[in-house]
């Protein structure tokens, strides 16, 4: 994507996630738009270009009634749980473009409890599909990792580890939802959902919102005191042979992910290499996803998450730390916001003003992973 | 199976043959052979349109599997009344050449399916609607493997 | 926006608008994007970014599965009645940053008898506004046309001739919905929906998909017969100020609405003037909004539409001929694919391959406005 | 209005004051003036948050009308049960030097109506709701012009 390296994040705005019982999802876009306005140091006014979405939380265009009437061109997305990072792509294309110079992304969302009720005709699946007791994610991640741990030698010890280290590093972010620290013993014992995944494993629907401010070339020296670069973002859906969610079928011959395919066109246009990470989020919707996801974003080898995970280095002190705030384990998972608060953690981390979780070693460079139903990804490379 | 005689399929284009042997219906690519299940008016893998039915294989190997711990939400799901919700096995089962199978499993205990074992096609009632009849896969018993 | 006059809709392709039972709105939507490829002369392969919408069928990248598992990115854009106008940019926006050189968009709808049942949540609104009887866009329409023909002198008789013509020109369309002629004198006399408005001067919920293949620079001359130049295309959200759907109050300081400024953007961009415009589809819900968006768009004067209209030179071989395929009235609504119908219409139109309803006269300059709640707005300029 | 007194008001925050001298409450925006209707947490116009309930007026002119011809669709609308549906008027009444606020009329017939008319603001039972009021705007008397 040609002139990438010339957009920067300037301002970053988040509304705690959890559950605030009173307040609407797009209120809290309207709240997370002006904090991240704030930290830019503008106002509504000076946004050019706008775009966000929510999964069931309404029309993210909607929020300039609370913003302001001032005409902006507003565009709302709707990819799943990709949503921000669609967001952000349209965002970035017409900065880019040059069709405007400041803009807004913002994702928000506000999920009843047990929320995600998909339905099969929305997915272009017949009813069977569903009135046969099939049309549920959590089966699905279930099988995909069930299937990735026969394959590659990953154990129920490390998908613990990777939910007893969300809720560690929840514990330090006053934005998190679920802020106690569980142990890999608990996690292991809680109530079985979809063998082999437990209870604390999955992330819970929730609510929450986040805002970004984009500028490009001379505007983010104006704006940003420390001005995060962002060198690419990425998005692609599944090819033919990839294992999505809601499949009736997989063929045998296997294709690379959505997010294998997004995250080396990241790197690429980046010219960044997943060795040069500092610091990533990745989706982690439950344990096993960030196991898959570390492999196919190429942060790490097939199979080699067993050690990486076992050996701590996916903590916040090791050498490649993994969901610093939390991820969707801690945070939950309001669908419109997930992928932008994993930019909004990397921007904090790279800015060093990530507090009480701020990663010690210095860090430069900073990678995102979201992926969304159904076989969606989107990844960005962010550096300092 | 003689009680399953006058039940309906929960749909006749993704359930064949008969009751006492069932086929699934998908389809095969005329052009590069790949085969679908559901039955696809065009091949996702080169975007022909020139794909036709097929009555995929009633046996393969289990791919991947998983016990659904707690009850489906209805709607999509046809909810199964008052009485208590039971466990039930799901998996992939992979027809040889063919297509991987997403599919209710008859077993529904952990340690009594491992990857790799053979399944074979059959059909169950549909959990809430007993009237009908959906498919799901079963363990081959070993004397038939 | 820089480098637009480089891009082009180099295939359109249309699923006939109307009821079809047995057929889904993301069929429609895949079975027109089929059309748009073939008429460009290449395959899904060759498509590198996509964008689509609907905004009761389903989400537009889920047809992957009927088109093929490419990879490609797909978004789903989501703004109302401007989704089609809304895809269109972000389509635009990726090919003139260079991250694409062949786009497609698709837009298809598939509403039930009588459908749009706006919920006062998803708008911002206190659920006392729809238990009151006011949450309904016929309402907003014929409140805001009442006070216009008072301020401006348009009388009844303008608002059925609108109705007339829509209905003419759909009989030659045989993408059409509506195809059967209708006098003024049956318009009038049916049945009172909202005064001024009968109930044929309403459209309808309807069904239909449109898809267009947008390619830029070589590759526009490489796969065009007749390229028709999207010149550029521009879209707002309204300002403080400006009367528009879903309003419990307005202010009395009035402000131009999101159309005239979306409008005017897009002739500005384009280098060209609303009195080069050849031929023109807008926005017309209901015959008051055709008057009305007439002179917003800066195609005529406030008031001028009364002899405008009465004169016949709205007719398709009239000065300025509107909505030459029936519009929205003859053509039914279905929302995420009306904005993009115009565009199909203002090409073939260009092309001179409008078949039974072609403009006399040469076509050189198009221009198409598409208007959704809560107040955006969308327009293009076309050229050959 | 005595048969009034003992129904609750739509919605509180929406209509204030007392069954007999109801008050719409709007905001007004200590920066720019700009007042809205219903309360606003922040001012549409110049976006500021220093905004503060206010009182409406409560008479004002008819800017624009229709007629409701036939009936919502219930949700939003609270359907009005069995009985048979009544066309009512629609229209916005501008408040001298405040803003035009969207309500129902009293008065449903189109000759009755006109553009200009003084109109004044009174309580309505919620159609389906009857013991639920909601604001109206009725024509002034000429008597009262
Ligand atoms: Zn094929
Ligand atoms: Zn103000």
């Amino acid at each position: 994507m040609s002139g990438g390296g010339d957009v920067a994040v300037v301002g970053v705005g988040i509304h705690a996630f959890g559950r605030h019982d009173g307040v609407t999802g797009l209120e809290m876009g309207a709240i997370a738009a002006r904090r991240a306005l704030a930290d830019a140091g503008i106002t509504w006014q000076d946004i050019d270009f706008a775009a966000g979405g929510s999964d069931a939380a309404g029309n993210a265009d909607t929020s300039v009634s609370m913003l302001g009437l001032t005409g902006v061109p507003f565009i709302n997305v709707k990819n799943g749980c990709a949503t921000g990072g669609t967001a952000l792509t349209t965002a970035h294309a017409m900065l880019v473009s040059g069709a405007a110079e400041v803009a807004l992304v913002v994702g928000f969302d506000k999920h009843p409890r047990g929320a995600f009720n998909p339905l099969p005709e929305e997915w272009g699946i017949g009813s069977w599909y569903g009135e046969t007791g099939l049309m549920l994610t959590t089966q699905f991640f279930a099988l995909k990792i069930q299937r990735y741990m026969a394959e590659y030698g990953i154990s129920d010890s490390t998908l613990a580890k990777v939910a007893s280290k969300a809720f560690a590093n929840g514990a330090r972010n006053e934005n998190a939802w679920r802020r106690t620290p569980l142990s890999e013993a608990e996690i292991l014992g809680a109530r079985m959902v979809n063998h082999p995944l437990t209870q604390y494993m999955f992330c819970s629907p929730g609510e929450g919102a986040v805002a970004l401010v984009l500028a490009r070339g001379s505007r983010v020296r104006e704006l940003a005191r420390v001005p995060v670069y962002l060198r690419s973002v990425a998005f692609r859906t599944r090819r033919f042979g990839s294992f999505e969610v809601f499949s009736p079928s997989i063929p045998i011959e296997s294709a690379p992910s959505a997010t294998s395919e997004a995250a080396a066109v990241a790197f690429e246009e980046a010219g960044i290499g997943p060795g040069d990470v500092d610091v990533a989020q990745i989706q982690d919707t439950e344990s096993g996803a960030e196991v898959m996801h570390l492999a196919e974003t190429g942060l790490c080898e097939h199979g080699e998450q067993e050690s990486l995970i076992q050996s701590g280095a996916t903590e916040l002190g090791g050498r490649l730390p993994i969901n610093t705030d939390g991820g969707c384990l801690a945070c939950g998972e309001p669908i419109g916001a997930s992928g932008l608060r994993q930019v909004h953690e990397v921007v904090l981390q790279l800015r060093g003003e990530a507090g009480e979780r701020q990663v010690p070693k210095e860090c430069r460079v900073g990678f995102t992973q979201v992926y969304g139903a159904p076989g969606v990804s989107a990844c960005t490379v962010l550096t300092v | 199976m003689t009680e399953t005689r006058q039940r309906l399929m929960i749909d006749p284009e993704v359930i064949g043959g008969t009751a006492q042997a069932p086929r699934l219906i998908g389809s095969v690519c005329a052009r590069c052979a790949t085969v679908t299940f559901p039955r696809q008016r065009s091949c996702p893998r080169c975007t022909s349109e020139d794909v036709h039915p097929r009555e995929l294989a009633t046996r393969g190997e289990l791919w991947s599997w998983t016990i659904q711990c707690f009850p489906p939400k209805a709607p999509p799901y046809l909810p199964g009344g008052v009485e208590e919700f039971e466990p039930y096995g799901v998996g992939y089962i992979e027809l040889p050449g063919e297509v991987r199978v997403e599919a209710r499993l008859t077993e529904s205990d952990p340690e009594r399916l491992r990857i790799g074992m053979p399944m074979e096609l059959t059909l169950v009632p549909v959990p809430g609607a007993p009237d009908k009849l959906t498919f799901a896969f079963e363990p081959v018993p070993e004397a038939e493997r």
